[in-house]
């Protein structure tokens, strides 16, 4: 979800169509929001786990996400220095740093990540979906706008599944108040045909991706599915869910990733093509963003590939079935809101990295835990456990941050990495 | 009754670090009844009780119990709560309780209603989505569904069954219980001397696994006896509203040391579930439907309940005023970020009106105090200083 | 003779263990030089191989009628007798490098011939010491030159200047020798002085005997051909060897734990600034492992500060915690405070030896977290890194592991040091024996 | 009147002694600090305490306050106590009237103090209980180096070529200390890497204390005048916002503020009417 545009870490592949697509993607929708004062277009803040996007959408509403501007800073070096305002001005140092380098930003200027500024919101949509930090972040931008919140509690899994009360209670807070409130912001009258034109976009969008993530049970796989992936999912988790842009990108995904397959090849990654796929990885939790080439460096140079990963399920799970149905709007996008990764118990994601590791023929199950995210984290180790012993294959723990360079260290990093790899060869017999 | 006021502080203070559950155990054996632990924040205890199910508060271990264990399931950025309570569950101290119940608080609270699951299957584990909508129509019945099936859930483990005279007779038993630590907590604006932080905390734990009845007549005895005290007498300290420790809770030594470096607490919000609703809970007409009404509309200001309007903060403002308060301490357990994203938002507040203030973290078993000392003995010098000056 | 070596490049000291092609230890050297990691792998591995010979000696003199205890004897004798000769030897370079400190940074100190009269007559009582100090039997505050040197040199100049003296400073003295060690220790590394040193040392023993003399000439005669070596540990990144050649010390500590004790599930580790808690399978295999990140808070170098604190050797700690009878609860153990949370807790009256078995317990406290989180403890377990050699710490584990794990069977060695090395050792002979068989 | 202060710190113990004129201030007689040293800290501090004294001409029962700071509060010959913040802002504001700001970095913790022209304490931010950059961690690094406390500072200022320390903890740091010592870096380039990061953590701490004007750093390392180049330089670095300054008496700034709050107090309790002696507590 994230082409740098100042400085594209994937230079090797620039010229991919889909690549290209993407950048132009994004140039165009952060121009668009830098003009919005004076096209009178309206803007929509909002978290990418249960973003509404379609909605949004049906209204003629940019959606803005303070995630992505924050990741965006993260890989473009402003991190550090926004997080240190944000701290100066009265933050934590223990507290999520998503938020504060966001607040930072904020204070900054708001200048996004291709150097335009942002607007200001028109809305606070907090879309308050497995995490309660979303809460706290507008809480905390409310205080900065002046501009209406609407809040949409999006109820936990805490059983692994979705109940009448919960859709019900979801829906209602669509139907009214979330309605209304854009409804008042856009100016205009709520179009369901509209929205169930933007709902069916998605799910086209949706069955592409989910083909390109499962190309990663070929070997060698042809895409990196969690460094490599976090590019992939960005138009869908993020401003172009039922876009035909984003309809248009995934198809010439698709057939890229189909050609690498026919070919054989292995994932782009910093450095080139990988030749050899020594290991196969499913990775649970987001990657680090500040040293985002350099972290991937290390598990390329050592021919380690992320075959699945559960960070490129955060704006939405997909691969077990859900689409977007346009047939039912309101509850398809509650159902939507209520399934995101982050959303789910333990059991069940402790069920689906297990799945993962059969069905992507894994050798290992690799935790990255970022310091920031609680949502993530807090439970990670249980996971680890759990699935080691219903796989028995070998497991392995790293620890970083999202967009603090404080909390990134390298060799560390390196070392455990290393040993986890080694361990997985020795386990082999491989090498000795 | 000729229990002494020391008496009464030493078994509160036993009750408040009694992460065994003796006190527990002994009321299983006598009654044969149910007991459902909870996490904090919030929980209506109400519904248990109507049920004939004892609600026990589950705060951690504080420092008395090393934490091994515990610390396989948590990396060091996560607060003290749930590696403690693992531990607790690990080494058999949870064993008396029938159930967990893990309302909506945080994330770290969320996840570990699941690692519980996973570690101890057999037991009724819940996790109570509490509504961060306030409207009746919507949060509203929603939240009564999520009370209907906790209760469902406990009658089929063998509490009783939830009706509404039952129900209606507990939430008086709480309203008077409510009223009681209402009291306690003016009493102690008015004379912290009289009822020192360092007591009063300790016999509102109490209440986390006392039975209501017997935690009410504690509170009674209580303020009986500590405003009989002749000795207590008024000293030169700096009154402050201590706030961020509505979860995991401060050891015991960190409030004394505050106490010690010349704060007077007179306001705060430790045990939270005591008086989490403000006022009483209509005790006509259907219960359920007030005790949900209750929550919407009656609860108190909280970093874990939802704030949209941009007035965060001024609850905090209110409280200094109403207690008298002459500066604010921001006591949060570390890595809480609830209590932690809060607090600038509260500063902003009292600068606003130039409210001194200073700001630590901590963890339930923090053993030094040192730093912390230092900077709240500052902090009430420079009140103290100043406003003689 | 073909040998093949492991190289465990630690924080604080390094270690090298020489095998032969079967992978049976021949000899083990370590030695706490930090400053220069060439340097500290070529003196292990230099004191490996002094530590073959004296293998080898003692070979050469079995089955010419001596009687074994009289054998030992003169084999222990013989190392002691060579450990001072490299002693002095290390106290004249010693000489050299105080003098050139002397030179350079005297004069900016002033009194310059003060300071310059006190360094001779330091030097002077500290000759006379060697006999003493490798005396049968005695007391040595650690075997490294640096400690040893260090804690004479300290002690001589604090005498001198016990009396006030305007002009001569104490630390100005500690200055210099801070300086010169460091010369000491990167020059002295590799010069193999082992027939020297040994026949003087022969020469100097009580009882001396011809059969020893030849014993060691022929020993020293034996080539000694390197064929191959792994290189592991926390300098790893920087060691004189190919990527190739090393190995990741998870891996080396679960092999070497798994050959010294076959029946090992579970290994900690505590060292300098790590401490890691691996399981391993019936082959020795690693199945999984967890490191501390990074605070090094409660590892190895923790006792290292309280003993320089207490002004005691490292392995002095260990006894004396033994005599607490109630430890003092220890909360922090941010290792570079830990001076500073002995002088407190002392001014509050507390007990030396119960702070000391505190300090122990919070270390051991934190491994046992660590030992968790890897998976706990299910069967045979070995304690190993260079706190596995303090008596204290492996109480306070003996007992945290019985409380929480039950009766289990646990290894501790006095070579646990060297666990790491030998696990790299093994690597380099498979290594070693892939390529014969290729070839 | 005069009136003493005591402040005992974990590594060492800072006497000063204040003579009290009233209407027209305050002028400071002595003030001194001395290395504990594995000495008993409060042994030590009565003794410097009376040998300052007895340089000042005075015996104990001349004095109208004995007020104590820092670890002190349970010396029996104290009058009062004063909290460390209270008393560095005192000292601070007496020795340099125009700083607005107080950093007193000590062996184990620096803490940045805001405040105004009277030293009132208006804010404050402590660095957290990890030694990474503390006084304690620069000594220990220079034991290894051999260098005296003495030589640091000027020896920093030798350095050309700055060698950044990328650990964050103390004891890893260390490890990289002993790797540039193997790669030959220069021990002056050594020291000064470590001065810029203890430095840059220093300003990060004051800048979020938002205060307009000069700040004073008090406490052992005022007298390291490479910490202080460092600080000045990361200031410039940072837009020359902070004006950093130090003062030949920044050491026993503790001591002196207490002396001063003691003489503040004793006039307060006189004008109540209660006589205070020192050797008693208030
Ligand atoms: N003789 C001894 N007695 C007690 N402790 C020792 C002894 N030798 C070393 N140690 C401890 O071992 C630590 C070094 O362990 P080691 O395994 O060599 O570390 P590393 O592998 O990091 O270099 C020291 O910090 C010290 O605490
Ligand atoms: N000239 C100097 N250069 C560098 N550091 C110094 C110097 N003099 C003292 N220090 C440092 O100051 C610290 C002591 O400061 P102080 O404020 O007295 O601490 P505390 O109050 O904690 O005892 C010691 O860590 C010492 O290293
Ligand atoms: S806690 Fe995690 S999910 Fe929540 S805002 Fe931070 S990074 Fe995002
Ligand atoms: S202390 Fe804070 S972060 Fe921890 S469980 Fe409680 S609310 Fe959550
Ligand atoms: S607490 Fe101490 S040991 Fe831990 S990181 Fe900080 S300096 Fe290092």
């Amino acid at each position: 979800m994230s082409v740098s545009t100042k400085n594209p870490p994937l230079a090797a592949t620039a010229k991919d169509d889909s690549q290209v697509r993407q950048k132009q993607m994004i140039a165009a929708h952060y121009a668009r929001l830098a003009r919005a004062s004076e096209s009178g277009e309206k803007n929509v803040y909002t978290f990418v786990p249960g973003n509404l996007t379609e909605l949004l959408r049906s209204f003629d509403l940019l959606p803005v996400l303070p995630e992505i501007n924050a990741l965006q800073s993260g890989m473009r070096g402003k991190s550090a220095e926004y997080i240190a305002l944000a701290e100066k001005l009265g933050h934590s140092e223990d507290v999520c740093t998503y938020v504060k380098c966001d607040i930072g930003m904020l204070k900054s200027g708001n200048v996004g990540p291709t150097g335009e500024r942002l607007p200001s919101p028109d809305l606070l949509l907090l879309s308050y979906t497995g995490c309660f930090t979303f809460m706290k972040w507008f809480e905390l931008l409310k205080q900065e706008y002046q501009c209406p919140v609407v809040m949409l509690h999006v109820p936990y899994q805490a059983e692994g599944r979705i109940t009448d009360s919960m859709r019900a209670y979801v829906t209602a807070q669509i139907r009214q108040k979330l309605i209304p409130a854009l409804e008042q912001v856009a100016g205009r009258k709520y179009d369901e045909d509209r929205l169930k034109e933007c709902l069916a976009r998605s799910a086209q969008a949706e069955e592409d991706l989910v083909w390109v993530l499962q190309s990663a049970k070929n070997r060698p796989s042809p895409i990196d599915a969690w460094f490599g992936a976090v590019y992939y999912v960005g138009p869908i988790f993020s401003a172009f869910r039922g876009t035909p842009e984003a309809v248009e990108y995934y198809r010439a995904l698709r057939v890229e990733i189909q050609e690498r397959l026919t070919k054989k090849l292995g994932p782009v990654t910093p450095d080139g093509m990988m030749t050899e796929e020594k290991y196969r990885l499913v990775i649970e939790g987001p990657p680090n963003w500040t040293s985002f080439r350099e972290f991937w460096r290390m598990f390329a140079e050592e021919g380690a590939v992320a075959v699945a990963s559960t960070y490129t399920k955060v704006g939405g799970m997909y691969d077990f079935g859900f689409r977007h149905d346009p047939e039912r709007p309101l509850e398809t996008m509650a159902e939507y809101c209520m399934g995101c990764y982050t959303n789910l118990d333990l059991s069940t994601r402790v069920g689906i990295l297990t799945r993962y590791m059969q069905e992507y023929e894994a050798d290992g199950l690799l935790v990255n835990s970022v310091k920031s995210c609680n949502s993530f984290s807090a439970g990670q180790l249980a996971m680890l456990r759990e699935v080691e012993s219903r796989t028995g294959r070998p497991v392995g723990f790293i620890e970083s941050d999202l967009v603090d360079p404080r909390y990134f260290s390298a060799s560390n990093i390196k070392n455990r990495l290393e040993s986890f790899l080694q361990m997985i060869a020795q386990k082999r017999g491989g090498a000795a | 009754m000729t229990e002494t006021l020391p008496a009464l502080v030493q078994r509160a203070t036993e009750l408040s670090r009694d992460w065994r559950l003796s006190s527990v155990r002994a009321w299983k054996q006598r009654t044969g009844a149910l007991a459902i632990g909870y996490l904090p924040v919030y929980v209506p205890r109400e519904v248990f009780h109507a049920q004939g199910v004892l609600p026990v508060g589950l705060t951690g271990a504080g420092d008395d119990l090393e934490i091994i264990k515990g610390d396989a399931f948590y990396q060091s950025y996560i607060c003290h709560l749930p590696r403690s309570t693992i531990e607790l569950g690990l080494n058999g101290s949870l064993d008396c309780l029938d159930g967990i119940v893990f309302p909506a608080t945080c994330d770290v609270i969320r996840n570990l209603s699941g690692v519980w699951r996973m570690q101890f299957p057999s037991k009724m584990s819940r996790y109570l989505d509490v509504p961060q909508d306030f409207d009746r129509a919507m949060g509203g019945v929603f939240y009564r569904h999520e009370l209907e099936d906790i209760a469902r859930e406990i009658h089929e483990r063998g509490g009783r069954k939830l009706e509404a005279e039952a129900l209606r007779a507990s939430i008086r038993v709480y309203n008077e219980n409510r009223t009681l630590v209402r009291e306690l907590l003016t009493l102690r604006r008015e004379a912290p001397w009289k009822l020192p932080t360092a007591e009063l905390y300790v016999v509102l734990r109490a209440g986390l696994v006392l039975p209501v009845e017997e935690h009410s007549a504690m509170l009674r005895r209580y303020r009986d006896l500590a405003q009989a005290d002749a000795e207590r007498r008024p000293r030169d300290q700096a009154r402050v509203v201590l706030t961020g420790s509505f979860c995991e809770q401060p050891p015991l030594g960190l409030i004394k040391t505050l106490e010690r470096a010349g704060c007077y607490i007179v306001d705060d919000d430790f045990v939270p579930v005591l008086h989490w609703l403000r006022g009483d809970v209509c005790t006509e007409g259907d219960p359920l439907a007030n005790l949900v009404t209750a929550f919407l509309e009656d609860s108190i200001d909280s970093p874990v309940r939802y704030c949209g309007d941009g007035t965060k903060g001024q609850e905090l403002v209110q409280r200094v005023d109403e207690s008298k308060a002459e500066g604010v301490l921001f006591c949060a357990p570390s890595f809480c970020d609830p209590a932690l994203l809060d607090q600038p938002m509260a500063q902003a507040a009292l600068d606003g009106r130039a409210i001194p203030w200073t700001s630590f973290k901590y963890s339930e078993n923090t053993g030094q105090f040192h730093v912390i000392r230092e900077q709240a003995g500052t902090f009430a010098d420079s009140i103290k200083l100043w406003s003689e000056a | 003779m073909q040998y093949c070596v492991g190289i465990d490049l630690g924080s604080t000291t390094t270690k090298a263990i020489v095998v032969d092609e079967q992978g049976k230890v021949l000899g083990r050297g370590i030695t706490n030089s930090r400053s220069n990691y060439d340097a500290a792998c070529a003196v292990a591995v230099s004191e490996a191989l002094h530590d073959a010979r004296f293998a080898q000696i003692a070979g050469e003199l079995e089955g010419r009628g001596i009687d074994a205890d009289r054998r030992a004897a003169w084999v222990l004798d013989l190392e002691r007798g060579f450990r001072e000769q490299q002693y002095r030897a290390q106290l004249a370079h010693l000489d050299g490098a105080l003098q050139r400190a002397l030179r350079e940074h005297g004069r900016e100190r002033g009194h310059e011939a003060e300071l310059e009269t006190a360094l001779a007559t330091i030097l002077a009582r500290m000759a006379a010491e060697p006999r003493e100090l490798f005396a049968a039997g005695a007391n040595r505050k650690s075997d490294f030159f640096r400690d040893l040197a260090g804690s004479r040199y300290t002690e001589h100049a604090g005498m001198l200047t016990r009396v006030k003296s305007e002009t001569l400073s104490f630390d100005a003295l500690v200055g210099l020798f801070d300086k010169a060690i460091l010369d000491v220790e990167a020059k002295v590394a590799a010069r193999s002085d082992f027939a020297e040193h040994a026949q003087r040392a022969a020469h100097e023993l009580l009882e001396r005997s011809r059969e020893l003399e030849q014993a060691i000439e022929r020993a020293a005669a034996v080539p000694m051909e390197e064929v191959s070596s792994v290189g592991t540990g926390y300098g790893r990144a920087r060691l004189p060897f190919p990527r190739s050649r090393i190995r990741s010390e998870i891996l080396c500590h679960g092999l070497g734990a798994h050959v010294m004790f076959p029946g090992t599930r579970t290994v900690l580790d505590i060292g300098g600034q790590d401490t890691k808690a691996i399981q391993i399978d019936a082959a020795g295999i690693v199945t999984s492992f967890q490191m501390n990140d990074r605070c090094a808070a409660g590892c190895g170098r923790y006792l290292g500060y309280i003993a320089d604190e207490m002004n005691l050797g490292l392995h002095e700690l260990g006894p004396m915690a033994c005599k607490s009878t109630r430890a003092v609860r220890i909360n922090s153990t941010c290792t570079v405070f830990a001076g500073a949370e002995l002088r407190e807790r002392l001014s509050l009256g507390e007990r030396r030896e119960d702070i000391l078995a505190g300090l122990h317990r919070a270390i051991i406290l934190r491994a046992m977290s660590l030992l968790s989180r890897s998976g706990g403890v299910r069967s045979e377990f070995t304690f190993t890194g260079g706190v596995a050699r303090n008596l204290a710490a492996v109480g306070a584990l003996r007992k945290l592991v019985h409380e929480n794990y039950g009766e289990m069977t646990i290894n501790i060695s006095p070579e646990s040091i060297y666990t790491g090395a030998l696990g790299a050792a093994l690597f380099a002979c498979r290594e070693w024996s892939h390529r014969e068989l290729a070839a | 009147m005069d009136v003493a202060g005591i402040d005992v710190g974990s590594s060492a113990v800072k006497v000063a002694v204040v003579r009290d004129t009233g209407a027209a201030g305050a002028e400071l007689r002595l003030g001194v600090a001395e290395r504990i040293r594995r000495r008993d800290p409060r042994k030590l501090a009565e003794e410097l305490f009376n040998s300052t004294l007895a340089d000042c001409g005075l015996v104990a029962g001349d004095l109208g306050y004995v007020a104590t700071t820092g670890d002190a509060e349970e010396l029996a010959f104290r009058t009062g106590h004063f909290y460390g913040m209270t008393t560095h802002a005192r000292g601070a504001v007496f020795l340099d009237p125009e700083v607005r700001a107080v950093i007193d970095i000590g062996a184990l913790h620096a803490r940045g103090i805001r405040i105004d022209a009277r030293a009132k304490v208006l804010g404050s931010r402590m660095t957290s209980q990890c030694a990474s950059g503390s006084g304690q961690f620069l000594e220990n690094i220079c034991r290894y180096l051999g260098i005296t406390l003495e030589a640091i500072g000027p020896l920093s200022l030798l350095a050309t070529k700055p060698e950044k320390c990328s650990s964050i903890c103390a004891v890893l740091a260390e490890t990289d200390v002993i790797n540039m010592v193997s790669r030959g870096v220069p021990t002056a380039d050594i020291i000064k890497g470590i001065h810029e990061s203890m430095a840059g953590r220093y300003l990060k701490l004051l800048t979020s204390l938002a205060f307009e004007g000069p700040a004073l750093v008090t406490g052992g390392l005022a007298s390291d005048v490479g910490l202080m180049n460092a600080l000045r330089e990361a200031a410039q670095a940072a837009g020359g916002r902070i004006e950093f300054r130090s003062h030949p008496r920044s050491v026993p700034a503790g001591a002196i503020g207490a002396a001063l709050w003691g003489a503040f107090r004793a006039r307060k309790l006189a004008m109540k009417g209660l006589a205070l002696h020192a050797g008693g507590a208030a």
